[in-house]
């Protein structure tokens, strides 16, 4: 990648930003012109991550590919030369991520495209949350970074507010709140460091060189794990994700689940490992703990819930412990793992909010023993859920499994035990999901839903796309595993054990 | 020979690649192909069953003199993911002997269930998912025959898991149906659990995947020996769970539910023995652990016989055979528990054949009759006469009557039990006993007697030929299979020593004819025949039912599974079920409750105190005001 | 409402009470200055500064304190004149000149005229406010605060010097020229805002009713 | 000759008894008094430092001077708030403005 490509990235979040400024001058009621519009872009931002991801270099020794710089603030009181910049550049890790937001939000505009109430603002809104998550991803310069960060987050309280379902005044509230909450830490750390270094300059690579006091490293890493770790839905910070998914809309749950809730693990890697090496050695058994701990007490509570978004939920929790697990190990295998998983879950999680919300959309029912006999009334549907049941299972061949494999493998490596742990969770995991298969697709076919009809075509193009992912990371994982771990290799050298 | 060399060993992949391209293209556009795509499948099936006797042919060329060294013609490999001095794991194909019966097994009980079913499923909803499915499981089976390296063991051995499932619950507006999917794959799932770990823990301690360099580095003692009966244990829990030995054999029986011909395929002779192969594949580990193999003994011997006094009073034709098949694997884990591989893998190959017949019988008893339940069948013998026949053949070599496969292979078993232990032996024999009163038993009550169901009886008849070709074929190799146990055969087709010598590498058994044994098995075999039909053809079998008024107590057991699914269920729902409840009380009460919305509570409650300071009066303001004037000036006084 | 005005025999005892305690204070710390100069503390100009300075103290004070918000009005008179004092001392004779036409001539009078327009003869005494002894105890730690910086402050000596009239002029009009100009709009601002703000005008009253 | 230091004293002084006005005070024209106070209070402190350190640009001086002229502004704009809440609720206890709470 060379600084090109560079400006590539900063298109890559200019894009939505400036379709969501041109989407403010149009017109509500040119609802085709705003369906076409925003198609185009969505596809053209799935291209550009696409090209990114392919792009990625590996004759390259440098972290962060693509560089690229506009230097905004510099030699100002604190702030020093080159103090803060919009910088952009990406490993393999990111270049992951944003191939994951690239699917996500072209799968999620385009089941978007049937929501009545208000449709030019959402996709507004809804693309400033793109803007900034594609620039967290891309992000080199802290203070953009958080920026970015929070931009990502703010929408979403008017996203769930506005259009969300059920109880969703309390859901984006308590949404808010933690995230807000967790953001707080963040900011501080990120003060922090950005004292601690006395470079007077937010820049990443920058401050990445600079050697921190361990007990300063030890003090600060928490902040920035349960900040960042409140977004990834971590134990026990974790209490917003089943509300907030339950009460989001269809694409908002796709965007948060599947890319949002990623932040919050990319987050850890890019503050807290890179900068704070030796604290994330020193708190790395304990995310693992956290981590099985949020694995477990998902998949268990997800036993017992009938709301299918909150099963959903309680399963992000899951599998996001799976990640957390993956990150406290510390080894390439672990990490490598944890970032597949964040795809992985992504791509699956994407897929079942969009499946739920195609039923739910119909029904405007989610409870699992209110259904019956769905795979006969709704075949393909049943057999797209059937494939992100099967992959959030952990079935090989499946996406999920890689990802798993992977982070079960770094954790063996430690702790055989906590691995067996996990390698049980994705058992219980199979039992919550079987459970609801056999209630809801199974059995007689219930008349109460006869009107219910099978996924339209727009749905399915978009599951389509989710599906295929699935099965190209769990068939051919390689180009990920490739990207992902080189990366690791150059970047995180605290994990080269 | 030259038609056969075209498929080498190398391209065992072949096998794999050629059932997915089925099963994709008859999944996707099976409804607008002619004949939904059947058509397909079977093509896929006769490709299969060339492929292997092709490999078996290119392998036999490999064979030299009283052994098969394992070379890089029976290797194929390439890097699946690949983390430069961190993780290799390959997509490997291995090629052995224990490979090459298996690939005989499943191509050949693959490509009769596939015709049979043409037959059999003329005219279901569905028709063209049964058919990509079966072509699935046998992509998948394939795999798990013909793989390398234990991580692609874990894939297609979950995959066969995935096929199973489906098949099981292809009725699934039956919730009969659903559940007992849903029963299988869970229980096998908990098996897969203690295989990954196994699987784990053997990376762990080795950094790799590859079966035979772990079978190399366990022979050159790298592993510590206690962290090596653990991962071995962990494996064979695998092969437990997917084998439905005791105590996860619960899912096989209610795995019924499934098309019948899906239950001679998968739960007869193909996936439910991946757990006799996977343990035979690893036999030269857990040769090295006495613990691990005297467990796997125990397991075996246990099975073998719960099952067998279930299948005892089971009502259901198809559950009676489950039961049976359950039985049968238990054997096949005892021999290997006594170290003889050749035993097992010769009790496979020959189970597969008679018991796959059995079901394909029994599935064409039901498709004439509508009826699954013995009690509402009865002298069909002439009404159905190449089932009858077959059927009969099947049951006879279960119960161990010469010269049928079943006794040659039952017969090595208990040979070797006999060395091993007269304790294990005995029970054994107890086993067989069984075994053969319950198959008598079957054949009488469907066969013979008068029909209890004059509507069934009525509407029985000759299933068409597509269905009975496969019998009878299955029903010639349930005959002949046996004889592969003679030196002459195996010579006949290249191999010094005969059935035995291919398939044990390590220390080549050659069969000697042991007349002891041989004599008690056939006697205790043809006491249960007797006993059976002592009870059950006189007088509508009165005394099998005073026989069961007998001992209510034990006939309830029996009848009630040893209330082994009754604990499971009560165990799933008080406790596990219970605990889904604590913690969901939990997270809604503490988490939840208090800890979130309780503390936006207490911030609420302060807001709502702390707003009577804003008392709207400006002077307040101003003195407030002139308190934080009067503190900055008091830190600059302190600062400067 | 010129009725509410204070009657001049109100003025009369205003001015003799005032007159009588204005010249028994200055009596009595003129003596106490004059000792203190005797001793050699000060400078003739010190006493000057100082009998001026407790004038301006003493004023402010019953300003303060004082219940008769008129009295207290009056008093105020006494520190804002003798502010034209102290700026004489410091050589500012234009800034004396200001203070003397704007605050002794304006302020007060513009005060006065809002006392006789509020009816402050209905409530002459102020409501004893509760925060008191607060605000004194603050008052009195300010001031301490400043005193003691004051003291301890490491003050250079320097003679004051006069400024005269044109190089205030050139200063303003040259260096200050934009501040004042802006000075000039807020002044103009606020003669329009004070204008409206005291209006009687129905029209803005029921727009805001409406809100 | 007068040092500095008696200037600053004297102003501490008004501005201490401004400030105490300023909080004590209810009737709104006595905390504008108070304020008047304190503003002249500063405006001795510019005057001082100005004349004493800064002779060549006098800006104590120009400030003070703007001091004056914002106070009457200040003091003309306050009348006007003060008759104007006079004449709604006939009082000017600036205690009984207290419509900005909770």
């Amino acid at each position: 990648m060379n600084e090109i490509d560079g400006m590539l990235l900063v298109s890559l979040f200019l894009i939505p930003l400036l379709s969501a400024v041109f989407l403010m001058l149009v017109p509500s009621r040119e609802r085709s012109f705003i369906i076409g519009f925003t198609g185009l872009s969505s596809f053209v931002m799935f291209i550009f991550s696409l090209y990114i991801f392919l792009s990625y270099d590996f004759s390259s020794t440098d972290q962060f590919q693509g560089i690229f710089a506009i230097p905004w603030v510099s030699d100002i009181g604190i702030i020093g030369l080159n103090g803060i910049q919009l910088k952009v550049g990406i490993d393999g890790i990111a270049a992951a991520m944003i191939l994951l937001t690239g699917i996500v939000i072209l799968a999620g505009t385009i089941v978007s495209w049937k929501i009545t109430y208000r449709i030019k603002d959402f996709f507004i809104l809804l693309y400033i949350l793109v803007a900034g998550v594609f620039g967290t991803f891309a992000m080199l310069d802290l203070f953009f970074w958080f920026l970015l960060y929070e931009t990502a987050l703010l929408p979403m309280y008017l996203l769930i507010g506005v259009w969300g379902s059920t109880r969703k005044e309390y859901g984006a509230m308590k949404l808010m709140m933690m995230l807000v909450a967790g953001s707080i830490l963040i900011f501080s750390a990120i003060f922090m460091i950005f004292t601690e270094a006395q470079l007077g300059s937010f820049d990443l690579e920058l401050l990445a060189t600079v050697d921190y006091n361990r007990n300063f490293q030890i003090l600060v890493f928490p902040l920035i794990a349960i900040g960042c770790g409140t977004l990834g839905a971590m134990f026990p910070f974790h209490a917003w994700s089943p509300d907030g998914h339950a009460s989001a809309p269809t694409a908002v749950s796709m965007l948060h689940a599947g890319v949002l809730m990623k932040l919050g693990a990319f987050g850890i890697i890019r503050l807290g490992f890179q900068l704070l090496p030796e604290g994330a050695a020193y708190w790395g058994p304990g995310l693992m703990f956290l981590g099985i701990v949020a694995a477990l007490y998902g998949a268990v509570s997800a036993l017992k819930q009938t709301d299918l978004k909150l099963m959903t939920g309680f399963s992000s929790i899951s599998h996001m412990g799976y990640v957390f697990l993956g990150l406290g190990t510390y080894t390439v295998i672990g990490i490598s793992g944890a970032v597949l998983q964040m795809f992985a879950h992504g791509v699956m999680t994407a897929l079942f909010f969009l499946l739920i919300g195609a039923m739910y959309d119909q029904s405007h029912n989610r409870d699992i023993p209110n259904f019956s006999g769905l795979a006969t009334k709704m075949p393909v549907w049943s057999i797209f859920f059937v494939i992100a049941g099967l992959a959030s299972l952990g079935l090989p061949g499946l996406s999920g499994f890689v990802a798993e494999l992977h982070i079960f493998i770094g954790v063996f490596q430690a702790y055989p035990i906590i691995g067996g742990l996990a390698v049980l969770t994705a058992a219980i995991t199979a039992t919550y999901l079987l459970r609801m298969f056999s209630t809801m697709f199974f059995g007689p076919v219930s008349s109460k839903w006869d009107k219910l009809n099978d996924m339209t075509y727009l749905e399915r193009v978009s599951a389509t796309i989710l599906a295929l992912s699935i099965l190209f990371l769990g068939l051919w994982p390689s180009p990920w595993i490739d990207r992902i771990a080189d990366s690791i290799q150059i970047g995180i050298p605290g994990a080269l054990m | 020979m030259g038609l056969f060399s075209v498929i080498g060993m190398q391209q065992a992949w072949l096998l794999t690649i050629v059932p997915i391209f089925g099963f994709l293209i008859v999944a996707l556009f099976g409804k607008r192909i002619p004949r939904q795509g059947d058509w397909i499948i079977a093509a896929v099936g006769i490709f299969c069953l060339f492929a292997s006797i092709s490999i078996i042919a290119d392998f036999q060329s490999f064979f030299h003199g009283h052994g098969f060294e394992p070379n890089g013609a029976n290797v194929l490999s390439f890097e699946w993911i690949n983390i430069p001095n961190y993780l290799l794991i390959e997509y490997s194909t291995f090629v052995d002997s224990i490979t090459i019966v298996m690939l005989f097994v499943v191509s050949l009980v693959g490509l009769m269930v596939v015709i049979y079913s043409i037959g059999y499923m003329q005219g279901e909803v569905r028709y063209h998912w049964y058919f990509s499915l079966l072509a699935f499981f046998l992509a998948a089976m394939f795999t798990l025959v013909t793989t390398g390296n234990l991580l692609q063991l874990y894939l297609a051995w979950e995959a066969v898991g995935l096929g199973s499932y489906l098949l099981i619950g292809f009725y699934w507006e039956k919730q009969s149906a659903a559940e007992a999917a849903k029963k299988a794959f869970i229980t096998t799932r908990i098996g897969d659990v203690g295989l990954l770990i196994g699987i784990l823990l053997l990376w762990r301690a080795s950094g790799t995947f590859d079966i035979q360099t772990i079978i190399g580095l366990a022979e050159a003692s790298y592993f510590d020996s206690t962290y090596l009966t653990i991962s071995m244990i962990f494996l064979f829990f695998g092969a437990v769970g997917k084998s439905a030995q005791f105590p996860l054999h619960v899912w096989l029986p209610d795995a019924m539910e499934g098309p019948t011909p899906v239950s001679a395929l998968i739960h007869a002779a193909t996936m439910v023995v991946a757990g006799v192969y996977l343990v035979s594949r690893m036999l030269p580990i857990y040769e090295l652990i006495p613990v691990a193999q005297n467990l796997i003994l125990i397991i075996g011997l246990i099975t073998a016989l719960l099952a067998a006094t279930m299948g005892l009073v089971s009502q259901d034709i198809k559950r009676v055979l489950a039961y049976s098949t359950v039985s049968q694997l238990g054997y096949m884990f005892v021999a290997l528990g006594v170290g003889s591989l050749s035993a097992a893998m010769f009790h496979l190959f020959t189970h597969a054949f008679f018991k796959a017949l059995l079901f394909l019988g029994s599935g064409s008893v039901i498709h004439a009759t509508h009826k699954q339940e013995i009690s509402s069948l009865g002298a069909l013998k002439n009404k159905m006469p190449i089932t009858f026949l077959t059927f009969t053949i099947g049951a006879l070599s279960l119960a161990g009557i010469p010269p049928l496969a079943g006794f040659w292979s039952k017969d090595e078993i208990l040979l070797y039990t006999g060395e091993f232990g007269s304790v294990f032996y005995g029970l054994l024999l107890f086993a067989a006993l069984l075994t053969a009163i319950y198959s008598t038993r079957l054949v009488i009550m469907i066969f013979f007697g008068k029909p209890k169901d004059s509507e069934a009886y009525e509407h029985a008849h000759e299933s068409p030929k597509i269905m009975n070709i496969p019998l009878i074929i299955l029903a010639i190799f349930a005959t002949v299979s046996g004889f592969f146990i003679f030196p002459f055969v195996g010579q006949l087709f290249g191999f010094d020593d005969g059935f035995m010598g291919i398939v044990y590498l390590y220390h080549p058994h050659v069969f000697h004819l042991e007349f002891t044994t041989m004599i008690t098995a056939i006697s205790i075999s043809l006491l249960g025949v007797l006993l059976g039909y002592f009870y059950w053809f006189y007088e509508d079998g009165r005394r099998a039912n005073n026989a069961s008024k007998w001992a209510p107590e034990i006939y309830n057991l029996f009848l009630n599974k040893y209330y082994i699914d009754n604990f499971y269920q009560a165990f799933i729902n008080k406790f596990v079920l219970g605990l889904a409840s604590i913690i969901a009380w939990f997270d809604d009460k503490i988490v939840n409750r208090s800890g979130i919305d309780g503390s936006a509570q207490i911030l609420n409650y302060v807001g709502y105190r702390l707003k009577f300071l804003q008392t709207g009066k400006i002077p307040n303001y101003v003195l407030m005001m002139s308190v934080g004037i009067l503190l900055f000036s008091f830190i600059l006084l302190i600062n400067y | 409402m010129l009725s509410k005005v204070p009657l001049p025999q109100q003025f009369d005892r205003l001015i003799v009470t005032g007159g009588i305690v204005t010249s028994v204070f200055v009596i009595l710390i003129l003596t106490i200055l004059l000792i203190l100069k005797f001793v050699g503390f000060i400078s003739y100009t010190e006493v000057f500064f100082w009998l001026i300075s407790s004038g301006m103290i003493i004023g402010a004070l019953a300003s303060v304190f004082l219940k008769n918000i008129v009295h207290a009005v009056f008093s105020l008179l006494a520190p804002l004149l003798g502010i034209v004092a102290i700026y004489l001392f410091l050589g500012s004779e234009f800034l004396a000149l200001a203070q003397l036409l704007i605050y002794g001539g304006g302020v007060v009078i513009l005060l006065l005229f809002a006392l006789m327009m509020t009816d402050v003869q209905d409530n002459p005494v102020v409501i004893d406010g509760s925060q008191k002894p607060v605000g004194f105890i603050i008052a009195v730690l300010i001031g301490f605060v400043l005193l003691y910086s004051i003291f301890t402050a490491d003050i250079e000596i320097a003679t004051p010097s006069s400024l005269s009239l044109a190089d205030l002029g050139s200063n303003i009009f040259t260096q200050f020229l934009i501040p004042f100009l802006l000075l000039g709009i807020l002044l103009d601002i606020a003669l329009t805002g004070a204008l409206l703000n005291g209006k009687k005008h129905k029209n803005l009253q029921s727009s805001d009713s409406d809100e | 000759m007068i040092p500095l230091e008696n200037f600053l004293i004297l102003s501490s002084i008004l501005f201490c008894i401004g400030f105490y006005g300023v909080l004590s005070r209810k009737n709104a024209i006595l905390i504008l008094i108070s304020v008047e106070l304190m503003l002249a209070a500063v405006g001795i402190n510019f005057v001082a430092f100005s004349s004493f350190y800064d002779t060549e640009r006098y800006s104590g001086h120009i400030f003070a001077l703007f001091v004056v002229a914002i106070a009457a502004a200040e003091v003309g704009l306050a009348l006007g708030i003060i008759i104007r809440l006079f004449r709604e609720r006939k009082t000017i206890n600036i205690d009984e403005a207290n419509e900005l709470k909770w």
